[in-house]
């Protein structure tokens, strides 16, 4: 697999780490403890395009939220992870 | 009261045996490792990142990499080292982060990483080849020209790789390798080079 | 038609011409007590335990394609019950007390080879961790030796112990670990279940369920047509998520590609299974005479049922590294399998919160040598309503207490189990 | 010249260098054959037939085909450590004193004792071992198993360590061909012109394919020559690199293609620094697929015995190598394309025995071919072969419309007609579909990027194969963004290429289907007969297509048998699923380099070499290696040395290298918010120039990781990491800050490189740090008091920080300076030191400090303890957010018999105590209800002149004192231990402060 890092373009895929699944937020403080466990615990495992969080570990140590396809393996987008545009806030 | 001396050593100053090496003959591959250099990582801080380019144009004349490429002034090399960040590489304590600190106050954070890699240039005419085995990057003249960088890995090793101006018409390749790795990656880059002919050298010239 | 060295002889007598079909080729009934979704090792293992043991018998196996054609017909073939940590450790010896008398028990030979499994360490801290294991395993009444250097090298001796980049110290050895083989084992549990009347349907594939107004499972729709059903048990590992969610279920479960490798056959070379305890990798060899090689996962979630490259390789350098000989065999052949990844790296066996509806899911890479004990415990759940009593432990709410049982000790992060 | 004269080669012709004989051997008889053959063309130059056994039966087996679908001629190549089994003799090059011999037969090919087999061959039918070898049980392992292990198998592995070196690389191009007959040399013609970068794997030693055989007439150009000319412009293009003996095998996610290159399996051993093998990983935009067809063979009673051989095989052994396999040759086909091998046999001179068409029909031409080479043309099949060892004899034929007949020959040329070559196109799960016209399955579902031309795409012709070949390079470059004119396709005429299906033809005998495997048409049918019908049961019923060739000669004729005997269509029966590599790969390639001292990199600490001057004995720590402890003339064993070390820094002063430690700068305005939010204690209030421990959480409320962090700065902190998560700790913390809390102004750097950090421990340290930090830093504990942290400026004018830490309960400090500087340091230290003694101390005594101070590692924090576990519980701060704090609450981890971290010591003082014990009430047997925990880590206390250990224990803390049993079954071993206060020594922490 190869996944084009927004950053440094198209690299393979023995330089990134997995995470999973990108769609549930981190709850707040003060959610409670149903909200957590199942932010924790319970996935989707979506069979089909799913939005995931990848590191690129290997390269320039960005998290990336990549859409891939997990029937195909298809990556169809591939973008800063929520935030990673952090130091660009308001500039 | 003893006397102390602060001999700096390189972490290949015991690997590296200068001269030929692997097969005989005309060398395809030259390894120099440039010994003596001062590396600071540059961080834009929150929403700074236009304020730290700023301020890198005011110190060296030039605007800070924002893709991976390296940008050379006449005293320092600037190479993207991710995003909103950068390496300022140069000689003789000119950009040394006691140096350089104020220039990016407010904008940036930094850190001295002088001591934390070990910097070597590949030439000749069997370099591509020889990289080829150890970076999963396209080194092609159309992928990857003169100026070209990449943060990257070899033999699942973080470097960062860049392309320097050509010397006797061969491209040069230059790469950073953490220090506490950097004899091992040295060991794997001899076994991928000897079978071109290697000629090793060191320099305290960047 | 038992099977047996005098019923072979005959048949050659007659060209073979008299076999039967190894089991019935059954077209749905209406409804069964107990339908089980998956026709694979652990779905035929369960309905032949409910019917041999729990004398069920209106059962009806359905699978979307062939039988075996999961993680049964993908696997290492490996067995052992060398697990540490309560739940896992009787469990997974109950199943090998299963594998040790399956072939009586099924008339089916199903090649259960106990030639010992042995797991190297390389280190102290290893050595340690092992001995903890080895230790809950003796307790257990389970068999464990912790081999030194010197045993070891005389058990292999063509391993790499002079230029190592990590020697091997030693290794956590049980004997009664080997393997199966795996096909057979499907075959089997279908030859006999069917034999005892479990109407096996290929080609069937569950599309939806079927629910009564307080939402209780009543039957499930297929590709074949609706089939109602007293109860429903889910054996579709790799699938479980899917499944689940047509009864609006989310689990605590990934799916993952896991790769296997086999090289060409050559005359006996390793004499047992093998974990290389300073890499990812293990290997046997299988009675044809290939290397069987395994490893990690890939990684990431897939479904895709096939691997890339980065694995086959780091496979590859752990087998060198480990034993430098094997470097001219070839590969012959790469697979990708559908891991249940749970989030503790163990089982779960549970009614699930929709009434008359079982899962038995979460499996991870763990799966073949779980075969007869899962189809036991499972048919349990499924005739008595309460966990067999070595299933206690794999309860679904077990997240929700954070009683966990992580033998990697990596948490919620099943590619890293 | 040794051996005989080449009693089946031509006097001309060939591709073959005359002036280049080779000697080898092949089962210890010496031959001679030309630069240019392969092992299989040399020994049919030499008359031999008979080259190996079959797998079950031991039948005598002869070469089949002349490419890497060989399933019968099988040889170990080479011997001693490079002896390769199951290699195949028709693609292993000829070298000069090549040795191979046959397999899977004793004690010789010609009397082999295990050819009884065939005896019990009624018996031996597919899957009978599942339905015997029960009874009784033990008889499995010990006596059937082994035998049927024994008699299994091929060849024999080395058994020793492979003497030769491999290595991987990566290549880049926008089109990848695989194949270089006149499709893929059209495709690459066309790319080039087009201005793309190119790469073409051929697996075979020449270029030009089926070309090479078969010839033809391209742009009005002898076939040789027009693939010179094509080469020469290849060659001419800027991009365009060709690799022969090289095989393109699977392709993977992203475009990612694996190629095996023989770098030099042509000579007998590699050249100095060279690599026998490489592996390529090859990263195209496009790939086009010429990979060409394999022709099938029709399965008939006999039709293994040596000598019964694949049409387009014994022309490619006539044309391409000289080499008559026979003298008087029968064809037996049923298409259009067997009868080019009539042509070529007549034109090297061979008598024609008979040509059996299963056809209705033969074109007029063919007739008068027949009728001018004087032999006969036979309607019907071939019914069976006899003949055994020496070859074939005589062919047996049933005609259309019931009349037998027989043909003297010894050799028979079948052809069934093509398959394309399908592999790479299905390995991503796509299924081809059945085209009608060739009756075979072409590609369809291929990976993206990917397009299968010419005869790989069931297109035969050569005029089609250089049409379909060019317009997909043209395409495959126009995609890649290139867009120069490819200028004129080659071109030459269409052959004809009628058929009628056939796959068996009812007999008696054994008739084979997988000629590897030994199955048979009457397993097949026995599998369908038993219910394994579906194609993936037939596979695994009868091992059908699971042989060192993949099936790829025998699984389409083995599910068109069982779409006859169950009635349906081939096209309904499918295909089982296509499995890369194409072709069996060496596992040392997939390893490259990755073997013995490299399988991993190697990390050194800046003292590491001095250490290796010191004579330490060293560790394996992840990656690192770590000096271990420090050997001194006299010490017995490493527990003296460990002991010394303990005792010099308990009694004086002592140093160890600890910047294996992880090291990362936290900058930034809100770092220590987000500090606060990673740890479960609180960071923001630490005041500039102190330290503080940290113990962080998984999300899942179980610990992570601990460390000590200091403020250097108001905004900028330096935190620490254990050796073994430094990575992942990074990792981490990136997400925190990336993703989960995008709002604070914070920055990560790892500096693990940059500090080379030590250790210095004991009641002298303050003297040492004296002797080597400049005077006017303030030493006192006033001026640096525990826990203090702040940068200070040593003698000779460097920089240094020190940060007054204590990981062994002693006075100590850990001091960093940059990390070239750490061999000086280490160097300073010892000459300032010597006064005091200064002891340089390893990992081991690092380990014995920390058990006796109590303080948890790596064996407590295993990931499944909570903090409470740990006894550091009330360091969650309950006024604020942190990671892992919501979860960590649940019942089953607040409970209170969980096992929690406990002194442990043996009662009997002299005892050993070992990790891994368990730990079980007192006066109780063993079992699983009252396994109440496990030692954790041990060591040797010099300090308390006893083993002691810390360990997890149900609720250990409540029960210090308690007498209970340390049960080591493993080690034979069962003693009493006291539950006690983890910290065995100083307690009150007056040592550290002081």
């Amino acid at each position: 697999m190869r996944i084009v890092c927004p950053f440094c373009g198209e690299r393979e895929l023995g330089e990134f780490t997995y995470l999973g699944d990108a769609k549930p937020a981190r709850p707040a403080a003060d959610a409670g403890e149903d909200a957590v466990f199942d932010y924790v615990y319970l996935r989707d495992n979506v069979a089909g395009a799913m939005s995931e969080h990848w590191y690129h570990g290997g390269g320039c140590r960005a998290w990336l939220k990549v859409t891939r396809n997990t029937l195909t393996h298809e990556i169809s987008a591939v973008e800063p992870a929520a935030g990673v545009g952090a130091a660009k806030v308001g500039a | 009261m003893a006397e102390f001396s602060w001999e700096v050593r390189s972490p290949l100053e015991r690997a590296l045996v200068a001269g030929p090496y692997g097969v005989r003959g005309d060398a395809g591959v030259s390894l120099t490792e440039i010994r003596s250099f001062d590396l600071i990582q540059v961080m834009a801080r929150r929403g700074k990142a236009a304020d730290m380019a700023e301020a890198a144009r005011a110190r060296f004349g030039v605007a800070a990499p924002d893709a991976p490429k390296a940008v050379g002034t006449p005293d320092a090399t600037l190479i993207w080292s991710g995003p909103d960040q950068f390496f300022v590489l140069s000689k003789a304590g000119k950009h040394s982060i006691e140096a350089v600190g104020s220039a990016f106050a407010g904008s940036a954070s930094l850190s001295d990483q002088s001591h934390a890699r070990v910097l070597t240039s590949v030439s000749g005419t069997k370099a591509r080849a020889m990289l080829a085995k150890l970076t999963s990057i396209d080194l092609h003249q159309g992928a990857f020209p003169i100026g070209a960088a990449a943060a990257t890995s070899m033999d699942h090793t973080s470097v960062t790789l860049w392309r320097g101006d050509d010397r006797d018409g061969q491209a040069v390749f230059n790469l950073l390798v953490f220090a506490t790795f950097a004899e091992s990656l040295w060991h794997t880059m001899l076994d991928a080079a000897a079978e071109y002919g290697v000629n090793i050298g060191h320099s305290d010239e960047l | 038609m038992k099977y047996s060295i005098f019923s072979l002889a005959r048949a050659a007598l007659s060209g073979h011409k008299n076999w039967q079909r190894t089991w019935r080729d059954a077209t749905p009934k209406d409804r069964y007590d107990v339908v089980i979704i998956g026709g694979g090792g652990h779905g035929l293992a369960t309905a032949w335990f409910l019917a041999s043991e729990f004398g069920i018998k209106n059962v009806a196996v359905l699978e979307k394609g062939w039988i075996g054609s999961g993680n049964a017909g993908r696997n290492t073939t490996i067995i052992r019950s060398n697990y540490g940590l309560p739940g896992n450790t009787g469990f997974y010896e109950l199943s090998m007390k299963l594998w040790e008398r399956m072939e009586q028990d099924l008339n089916y030979n199903t090649m259960v080879s106990q030639r010992g499994v042995i797991n190297l360490y390389h280190s102290d801290a290893q050595r340690d961790a092992y001995a903890r294991r080895g230790n809950t395993m003796r307790i257990n009444g389970i068999d464990a030796e912790l081999l030194d250097l010197a045993a070891v090298r005389k058990m292999m001796p063509f391993l790499n112990f002079d230029n190592a980049r990590f020697p091997v110290q030693g290794g956590l050895l049980q004997r009664r670990g080997g393997t199966a083989r795996h096909d057979a084992v499907v075959w089997g549990y279908a030859h006999a279940a069917s034999a005892l009347g479990v109407d096996i349907i290929q080609n069937c594939e569950v599309t939806g369920f079927t629910r009564d107004a307080n939402g209780k499972v009543t039957g499930v729709e297929t590709s074949r047509g609706r089939i109602g059903a007293g109860k429903v048990g889910m054996a579709v590992a790799g699938s479980s998520s899917r499944v689940a969610a047509m009864a609006g279920l989310r689990l605590p479960i990934e799916s993952h590609v896991l790769q296997a490798f086999v090289s060409e056959a050559i005359k006996p070379l390793l004499p047992g299974v093998m974990t290389f305890g300073a890499g990812h990798f293990y290997v046997s060899q299988s009675d044809k005479g290939g290397l069987v090689f395994g490893g990690d996962i890939d990684g990431y979630n897939s479904y895709a049922q096939r691997g890339n490259l980065p694995v086959m390789e780091d496979v590859c350098e752990g087998g060198m590294a480990l034993m430098p000989m094997i470097g001219r065999v070839r590969l012959l052949r790469q697979w990708g399998g559908i891991m249940d990844m749970s989030m503790d790296g163990s089982p779960i066996i549970d009614k699930s919160s929709v009434d008359g509806l079982y899962l038995n899911a979460g499996w991870c890479y763990g799966g073949f040598k779980a075969t007869p004990g899962s189809g036991l415990v499972f048919a349990h759940l499924l005739a008595r309503d309460t966990p067999h009593k070595e299933a206690e432990k794999f309860r679904l709410d077990r997240f929700q207490r954070g009683a966990m049982i992580d033998e990697k000790g990596q948490g919620a992060q099943p590619n890293l189990h | 010249m040794v051996g005989g004269p080449q009693t089946h080669r031509l006097s001309n012709g060939g591709l073959i260098d005359r002036s280049a004989p080779l000697s080898f051997r092949f089962d210890g008889k010496t031959f001679v054959g030309y630069q240019g053959d392969t092992l299989a063309s040399a020994l049919v130059a030499n008359g031999v037939k008979l080259v190996g056994r079959s797998f079950k039966y031991h039948r005598p087996r002869g070469i089949l085909t002349a490419g890497s679908e060989e399933p019968n001629a099988l040889v170990e190549l080479r011997t001693g450590a490079r002896r390769e089994p199951n290699t195949k003799a028709t693609t292993a090059e000829l070298y000069e004193g090549l040795e191979a011999a046959s397999q899977n037969r004793w004690p010789s090919l010609r009397h082999d004792f295990m050819a009884v087999n065939q005896l019990f061959a009624p018996i031996f039918v597919a899957g009978f071992y599942y339905k015997t070898f029960m009874w009784p049980a033990k008889f499995w392992e010990a006596i059937y198993e082994p035998a049927i292990r024994r008699a299994a198998g091929l060849g024999r592995a080395a058994g020793i360590a492979d003497p030769d070196h491999y290595d991987k690389a990566w290549a880049h191009c926008d089109v990848l061909i695989a194949g270089s007959g006149p499709a893929g040399l059209a495709a690459a013609l066309a790319a080039g012109r087009s201005g793309a970068r190119v790469i073409l794997c051929e697996e075979d030693f020449a270029l030009g394919g089926r070309l090479l055989a078969d010839g033809g007439t391209i742009d009005r150009l002898p076939a040789a020559d027009w693939i010179s000319r094509t080469l020469a412009e290849l060659a001419a293009l800027p991009d365009i690199r060709i690799m022969t003996r090289t095989t393109l095998f699977g392709v993977y996610d992203g475009g990612t293609h694996g190629a095996i290159e023989r770098v030099n399996d042509h000579l007998p051993s590699p050249p100095e620094q060279q690599v026998r093998q490489r592996l390529w990983r090859i990263v195209a935009k496009r790939c086009v697929v010429a990979a060409g067809a394999i022709e099938r063979p029709i399965v008939f009673a006999g039709n293994d015995t040596p000598g019964v051989m694949m049409a387009s095989a014994m022309r490619t052994y006539v044309t391409r190598y000289a080499a008559t396999p026979a003298r008087r040759v029968a064809l037996f086909t049923n298409n259009e394309d067997g009868w080019r091998t009539v042509e070529t046999a007549l034109d090297a001179g061979l008598q024609i025995a008979a040509v059996i068409d299963a056809r209705a029909e033969v074109s007029p031409a063919h007739r008068s071919l027949a009728s001018k080479g004087g032999f006969t043309v036979l309607n019907g099949s071939v019914s069976g072969v006899e003949g055994g060892k020496d070859g074939v004899k005589k062919i047996s034929v049933s005609m259309t419309g019931g009349a037998r007949a027989e043909v003297e020959a010894d050799g028979l040329a079948v052809s069934g007609g093509w398959n394309p070559a399908v592999g790479l196109t299905s390995y991503h799960r796509g299924r081809p579909k059945w085209r009608g016209d060739i009756a075979a399955f072409v590609p369809d579902g291929a990976p993206p990027g990917m397009v299968a031309a010419g005869a790989a795409n069931g297109d035969f012709g050569l005029g089609a194969c250089l049409r379909e070949g060019f317009a997909a390079g043209a395409s495959a470059a126009r995609d890649a963004g290139r867009n120069r004119k490819a200028g004129a396709a080659p071109v030459a005429e269409d052959e004809a290429y009628s058929l009628t299906p056939l796959w068996h033809v009812a007999g008696k005998g054994k008739a084979f289907v997988d000629y590897q495997h030994d199955v048979t048409a009457s397993d097949v049918e026995l599998a369908q007969r038993e219910g394994f019908e579906s194609v993936e049961h037939l596979k695994r019923y009868t091992t059908l297509g699971m042989a060192t060739d993949q099936g790829k000669t025998s699984n389409i004729a083995g599910l068109a048998i069982m779409a006859a005997v169950s009635g349906k269509s081939i096209p309904e029966t499918g295909t089982t699923i296509y499995r890369p590599p194409y072709v069996p790969v060496a596992i040392g390639a997939f390893a490259g380099h990755h073997r013995d001292e490299t399988f991993h990199a190697t990390r050194l600490t800046p003292s590491h070499h001095w250490a290796v001057e010191q004579g330490a004995v060293f560790v394996d720590t992840g990656l690192w290696k770590r000096a271990q402890w420090y050997p001194r003339a006299g010490e017995k064993d490493w527990l003296d040395s460990v002991t010394r070390e303990v005792k010099a820094v308990r009694g004086g002063v002592g140093f160890c290298d600890v910047s294996t430690l992880g090291k990362i700068d936290v900058h930034g305005p809100d770092a220590g918010a987000f500090l606060d939010r990673v740890y479960i204690n609180t960071f923001s209030n630490l005041a500039v120039g102190k330290a503080r421990y940290g113990l962080m959480l998984r999300e899942d409320g179980l610990v992570y990781d601990d460390g000590t962090t200091s403020r250097l700065a108001e905004d900028h902190y330096f935190l620490t990491t254990t050796t073994a998560k430094a990575g992942l700790v990074m990792q981490h913390l990136e997400f925190c800050r990336q993703v989960l809390f995008p709002e604070l102004d914070v920055q990560l750097t790892s500096v693990s490189d940059q500090w080379a950090q030590f250790s210095i421990a004991g009641p002298k340290t303050r003297d040492l740090l004296k002797e080597i930090v400049d005077p006017a830093e303030d030493l006192s504990n006033e001026g640096f008091p525990f826990m203090g942290a702040r940068e200070v400026a040593l003698r000779g004018g460097i920089k240094a920080r020190l940060f007054r830490i204590s990981f062994s309960g002693e006075m100590a400090f850990e001091i960093s300076v940059p990390a070239r500087y750490g061999e000086a340091l280490v160097r300073n230290l010892m000459l300032a030191g010597k006064q005091f003694g200064v002891t340089p101390y390893g990992t081991e005594a690092l380990g014995v400090m920390r058990v006796e101070k109590g303080h948890v590692a790596g064996p407590e924090l295993n990931g499944t303890t909570t903090a409470a576990d740990l006894g550091l519980g009330k360091m969650m701060s309950t006024k604020k957010d942190f990671i892992g704090r919501v979860m960590a609450g649940r019942e089953a981890l607040v409970a209170p018999d969980r096992q929690v971290v406990v002194g442990i010591k043996p009662t009997d003082k002299a005892r050993r105590l070992r990790s891994g014990a368990h730990i079980i009430p007192k006066g109780q047997t063993p079992g699983p209800d009252n396994d109440q925990g496990y030692v954790t880590s041990v060591c040797f206390s010099p300090t308390l002149d006893q083993w002691i250990g810390l360990g997890l224990v149900e609720r250990g803390r409540e029960r210090i004192g308690e007498i209970v049993h340390a049960h080591d079954p493993l080690r034979g071993e069962d003693y009493d231990v006291e539950l006690c206060n983890p910290v065995f020594y100083d307690p009150d922490g007056g040592r550290q402060r002081g």
